[in-house]
């Protein structure tokens, strides 16, 4: 391997691991609901932004990121409860409207009260490059990949091991009965949206010292994220964290070997494509159709 | 035939239901008329030409808006990319009619084409998708075209953008707010009576169908795929034709106009007004289009405030305002006459 | 906009021109093309205005270029592009150096210390793909060889894939960003990661303190052309925009208590054109406001000195930037080489 | 109006007696086999109930029979026409229409326009004619309207046609379906559940309803689970276990035919 592609490989997992942590909540969320929030990108933004105001007005790191992830599942909560209000008594596509009107709300008040303008989160040890095969390589982009890989792990023990992430699973696979048998689904829900918050806020948190952080940063995570959940396959946690990846290394090879303007389109395209040959996503399921 | 057999033909109720239809109709197009006409003479009683600037703007928007009523109040169809559509008429209109010379009437009429077969292959390839997948979808296709548009310069002027020319029909250039405002409430009476009409008649019907009841719809004959192909085909083109016109009439795009956000925009007017209802729309494209000219002054507050415009439309007036408040006023003549 | 308020005021207060009250109206196009448009046709239309100061990006300058050469409303812009200049438009001026005048300010800057072979790195946006073509148009002339350009998006958060592209390139001496806002601090910050040595050239669009202060030890040694503002306290006193820019600076930041940034000095000089041409015509009637800021306007503004004629809206020479390094986290005027 | 003179035709052309053919039906859903082996001929111009216990096929079967599933394999044919590779909408213009257990009301059309769309075969349909609404198309909707709300009233839907279906009741909603079942004038009518949540009165007269629409040659397929119902009016009864034809023939036949005593008649009792 060369230190190019050494290169490229770190700036695609970077990048991809913080769709992948998105790419989780929209899919949590989806498996509690059945329903899509369109807001999910602006927890990395909430994340970030509060984080950054918070260190600029003198306060450490980590109270700042505690006190980052409070506001975002805080607002994530209020969402809860308009989403399940919203998903009762109209349908999904009232859903997929009024999560975006949402986001929109958060990014509104987020500008009016903390501006447009770009802030910043110090690395959280330093700046100076680690050689790693010839490549150069920030030390955040490891806390990143270190932290999604945490992450990912407290999620698989927790849904497969924990009794609250059984009684999650169960919920999500098939609602009534889980009802029976005393699961409270809404209580589900509520932990579906605290979880992709958290996740959110954290991805938005670690990522903040390498890409900075502004009021509408979340609207092209969400975007793209929302695509990886649906490349790994809807519902599938395995094919979100998949989906997610394979974006942020599509894009930086795309960027490496083949064109940089384009880019952005990898993930609409690769959506497009998969569509045509495997509209149910990588790891996805058809559903079978009943009259 | 089987009229005769099953039941006796009430010549007597049927006389009275036919009459009360006509006069229905009749009410209808008088209001219409008369609204047209009111419109027609705004120019001439408002001098000042930023106010016809705004309702030019307003109109355009009103048919965008219709034509995604169109999609989203019949078939439930969420597109994501209407503004890639609209982008694309607008770019194909100005390119055909700019550096490569065509005359603007061809142009426009090639751009619709190209736009209604643009619509005609996403619908072929995604509509097999329903709900997120179609919005995703159309998400997609409305952000390459407008990577591809600030890509692509030597054709597209990039990022910057195009100027256009002036759309000109048998030797006479359309220019000035004023000529354009006549010729736009053309196109929205156009379009609005068009939509109202299709919505009610049998081929409406079908369509409205498609929201909840596909099955159903099939049962009874309706080619379910064939219609949300035909209707979407039909909103694109209809988008396109406005793209276009915009192109002209500003005199400059930029591929801002293929963004998401403008694509929320559009779905925003059809959503606010009422899902499915034409008055909506318009009510809806008023509404959107006129917000940031009013919070001119406080560009801050804009997002929010569109935001939460949205958001208590979705919470509190499910059905948007239009049908609300049409069912609210029936309901009021109801208790009235009881 | 700050900028243009307080210059209002204190005209007013000062009597105003020529005994006539200033009025203004100011509203954000939010940089997006298509609400210019609208916001210049209120300007034209609504507010009846003589004159336009703005906008302040490329892009919606030239959505409303078509409006106002309609209308006959003189425009000063503050965009950077070219375009806007070139081909003259009858009634749109502009108090900014064109990107073509600090490439070409960088390039003799390069060319003196013995770099001629580069590679650039720019955003997609207007701003960014402006300063590339106009990069790649002096390059021959100048005798400048561009091995490579490379691109990145509004929205991105990691250049190092581009940078390292670039950094493959054989005999590469130096890397040009032809960027803005925080693509460009991003690539800054990735260019000290990859540990790139080659000297770092970047444009006006980057000169702020705001973006030393957010590329942290990245910026360092950057090496920039930008107008004097950025490092006002350290021209000399032979210097005949010293005065000048020294009272401005102090003005505006007894007002609002921050350092003007590059863009309202562009602004303020928009503004003292206008008010000359007022002055001198002794008319605001719009055409004739017009041919005052074309002919006669002969001044020594915050941006530079300005001679504007038929042929050239602008006004400006490259002679009027002034190359600035980054030392120590702060501007450093370098020193005529 | 030629699609109308066609089957006037055919109906009384008694040439054509079986109007439903069904050969080896199987159809499974990755799973066990719903349907296995099931074959059958149904004569014109009668009712024949479907009967069976819950899960032993019969939604499914008449799912197949209106096209809306293909079979795993075997055939149908429908008026002599196969079924294979047909799309679902097309059986309209064979002559099927159907009700569903589940309601399957548009929420969003006005009582009258659900009773509209069961002529959509019949109405010029077409996207463009909808938008310019020629003279025609005005003449044959008001027609087709006229129709709707002789059907209405025929089934006893007795509110006003211009309101929402919300206002109905469950039965309403049901007798509604069967209005856009017969807006299509077909001459073969699947009918799933149609007495479901009825009370006494309003079944017998979906029965005399039933009954007298045999009369105009319509051929009727009856799902019921109102065994009074289905033994009053049936001309055959197929019964279905576990996804095979354990019998069929007259209601009395069929009663007595100790198979179904057992499999059938046997759990209830």
């Amino acid at each position: 391997m060369d230190a190019a592609f050494i290169q490229f490989l770190f700036a695609g997992l970077t990048e991809g691991a913080r769709y992948a942590l998105v790419a989780l909540g929209f899919m949590l969320v989806y498996n509690a609901s059945g329903a899509l929030n369109f807001s999910q990108g602006e927890s990395v933004m909430l994340g970030g932004m509060t984080t950054a105001v918070l260190m600029q007005a003198g306060i450490p790191l980590l109270p700042a990121m505690a006190a980052a992830i409070a506001v975002t599942l805080a607002v994530a909560l209020l969402l809860q409860k308009l989403f399940s209000r919203t998903l009762e008594r109209s349908g999904l596509l009232e859903v997929i409207i009024m999560t975006v009107a949402f986001g929109m709300v958060v990014r509104g008040v987020v500008h009016v009260f903390w501006g447009t303008q770009t802030r910043s989160v110090p690395a959280f040890s330093g700046n100076d490059p680690l050689m790693i095969g010839g490549a150069t390589i920030l030390p955040q982009v490891l806390w990143v990949i270190g932290i999604t890989v945490v992450i990912l792990l407290i999620l698989g023990w927790f849904f497969r091991y924990s009794r609250a992430g059984r009684g999650f699973v169960a919920a999500s696979l098939d609602p009534e009965t889980a009802q029976l048998m005393g699961i409270n689904v809404r209580g589900v829900l509520m932990l579906a949206f605290a979880f992709a918050a958290a996740l959110g806020a954290v991805g938005g948190i670690v990522t903040a010292p390498i890409t900075y952080t502004y009021y509408d940063v979340g609207v092209m995570v969400g975007l793209k994220a929302v695509i990886a959940a649906i490349i790994g396959g809807m519902g599938s946690p395995l094919g979100a964290v998949l989906g997610g990846l394979l974006i942020g290394l599509g894009e930086s090879m795309t960027a490496g070997y083949l064109s940089s303007a384009y880019k952005d389109a990898v993930p609409f395209l690769m959506i497009t494509l998969l569509f045509l040959v495997k509209p149910n996503g990588l790891l996805g399921k058809a559903p079978i159709e009943r009259v | 035939m089987m009229n005769e057999l099953l039941i006796k033909p009430s010549g007597v109720a049927a006389a009275p239901i036919k009459s009360v239809i006509g006069q229905r109709v009749f009410a209808r197009y008088s209001l219409l008329f008369v609204l047209v006409l009111a419109l027609a003479l705004v120019p001439i009683l408002i001098s000042n030409s930023f106010y016809i600037a705004v309702a030019n703007l307003v109109m355009i928007n009103a048919v965008v808006a219709i034509s995604m009523t169109l999609l989203l109040g019949t078939t439930g169809q969420l597109s994501l990319g209407h503004a890639g559509f609209f982008a694309f008429g607008a770019y194909v209109s100005a390119y055909l009619g700019g550096p490569q010379g065509l005359p603007t009437l061809l142009a426009l009429a090639l751009a619709v084409l190209g736009t209604a077969v643009l619509g005609w292959c996403v619908a072929r390839l995604f509509l097999r998708l329903s709900g997120y997948y179609l919005a995703v979808a159309t998400l997609g296709i409305g952000m390459m075209l407008s990577i591809v548009l600030r890509n692509e310069q030597h054709l597209t002027g990039g990022p910057d953008g195009m100027s256009v020319v002036p759309f000109g029909v048998l030797g006479f250039s359309l220019q000035g707010e004023m000529v354009w405002y006549f010729v736009l409430l053309f196109v929205l009476v156009f379009a609005t009576v068009g939509s109202y009409n299709l919505l009610r008649s049998p081929a409406g019907r079908a369509l409205r169908t498609l929201h909840d009841a596909e099955i159903a719809a099939t049962s009874v004959g309706v080619d379910v795929r064939g219609y949300k192909v035909r209707v979407f085909v039909l909103s694109t083109a209809l988008t396109g034709l406005m793209g276009a016109l915009y192109a002209h009439y500003a005199g400059f795009i930029t591929p801002a106009s293929a963004s998401f956000t403008h694509s929320v925009q559009f779905v925003m007017m059809a959503v606010i007004g009422g899902i499915g209802s034409v008055a909506g729309a318009v009510l809806g494209a008023v509404i959107v289009t006129l917000l940031p000219n009013l919070l001119a002054g406080a560009a801050e507050y804009e997002v929010l405030v569109v935001g939460l415009i949205l958001l208590s439309t979705v919470l509190l007036l499910p059905r948007g305002m239009v049908p609300t408040l049409t069912a609210w006023y029936r309901g009021r003549k109801g208790r009235k006459a009881s | 906009m700050k900028t243009v308020e307080m210059s209002v005021e204190a005209i007013n207060a000062a009597g105003g021109i020529d005994g006539r009250k200033v009025e203004f109206r100011g509203y954000d196009d939010e940089s997006d093309a298509s609400r210019a448009n609208t916001l210049v046709k209120r300007l034209i239309e609504n507010d009846k205005v003589h004159v336009i100061i703005g906008c302040s990006l490329t892009g919606p300058t030239m959505s409303a270029i078509p409006l106002v050469e309609r209308a006959g409303i003189p425009m000063v812009s503050l965009g950077a592009g070219s375009a806007i200049v070139e081909p003259v438009k009858k009634f749109v001026f502009k108090t900014i150096h064109t990107d073509a005048m600090v490439v070409s300010r960088l390039y003799d800057h390069m060319l003196g210390r013995g770099i001629k072979s580069i590679g650039i790195i720019a955003g997609s946006d207007a701003f960014g793909r402006s300063c590339l073509s106009a990069a790649q148009k002096l390059a021959p002339e100048k005798g400048v060889k561009i091995l490579r350009d490379e691109s990145y998006n509004a929205k991105d958060t990691d250049m190092t894939v581009q940078l390292t592209k670039l950094r493959q390139e054989p005999g590469l001496q130096a890397v040009l960003n032809c960027g803005f806002g925080e693509p460009a601090i991003i690539a800054t910050k990735n260019y000290k990661q990859l540990g790139i040595t080659v000297p770092h050239y970047g444009t006006h669009g980057l000169a702020s303190n705001d973006f030393v202060r957010l590329a942290g030890g990245a910026a360092e040694d950057m090496i920039m052309a930008n107008v004097s503002l950025l490092v006002w306290d350290q021209l000399p006193t032979s210097d005949p925009q010293q005065p000048v820019v020294q009272a401005y600076v102090k003005a505006y930041r007894a007002k609002f208590n921050e350092a003007p940034s590059f863009f309202a000095g562009t602004a303020h000089d928009a503004f003292f054109a206008i008010r000359e041409a007022v002055r001198r015509s002794g008319s605001i009637e719009p055409a004739k406001i017009r041919d005052a800021i074309e002919k006669g306007n002969d001044f020594v503004g915050v941006t530079g000195h300005f001679r504007m004629n038929e042929t050239d809206h602008v006004g400006l020479t490259p002679d009027s930037l002034r190359i600035v390094q980054v030392k120590n986290g702060r501007w450093k005027l370098v020193e005529k080489e | 109006m030629s699609t109308h003179l066609d089957v006037a035709e055919l109906a009384t052309d008694r040439s054509v007696n079986d109007i439903v053919r069904v050969q080896g039906l199987h159809k499974h859903f990755g799973g066990p086999a719903v349907l296995e082996d099931v074959s059958f001929s149904l004569c014109a111009g009668q009712v024949h109930s479907v009967i069976g216990p819950n899960g032993a096929g019969k939604t499914t079967l008449l799912n197949v029979l209106s096209g809306l599933y293909q079979p795993s394999a075997g055939e149908v044919f429908i008026a002599g026409r196969s079924l294979a590779r047909l799309p679902p909408h097309h059986l309209a213009k064979l002559g099927v229409a159907r009700t569903f257990q589940n309601l399957k009301i548009a929420r969003n059309l006005t009582i009258e326009e659900n009773v509209l769309l069961g002529a959509h075969a019949r109405a010029r349909a077409g996207i463009w004619a909808g938008i310019f609404r020629p003279p025609e198309l005005v003449r044959r909707d008001s027609d087709l309207s006229v129709r709707a709300r002789e059907l209405l009233q025929m089934v006893g839907v007795e509110v006003d046609p211009q309101t929402m279906p919300d206002a109905l009741s469950y039965g309403a909603l049901k007798r509604l379906e069967i209005a856009r079942a017969l807006m299509a004038e077909p001459r073969l009518l699947l009918l799933d559940e149609p007495a479901a949540g009825l009370n006494q009165r309003e079944t017998v007269e979906i029965g005399q309803l039933i009954k007298r629409l045999t009369e105009h040659n319509i051929t009727v397929v009856l799902i019921e689970h109102d065994m009074k119902l289905v033994m009053g009016i049936s001309d055959q009864v197929i019964v279905l276990n576990y996804g095979r034809k354990i019998a069929q023939g007259t209601p009395d036949f069929v009663v007595r035919d100790p198979e179904v005593v057992k499999a059938y008649l046997g759990t209830n009792h």
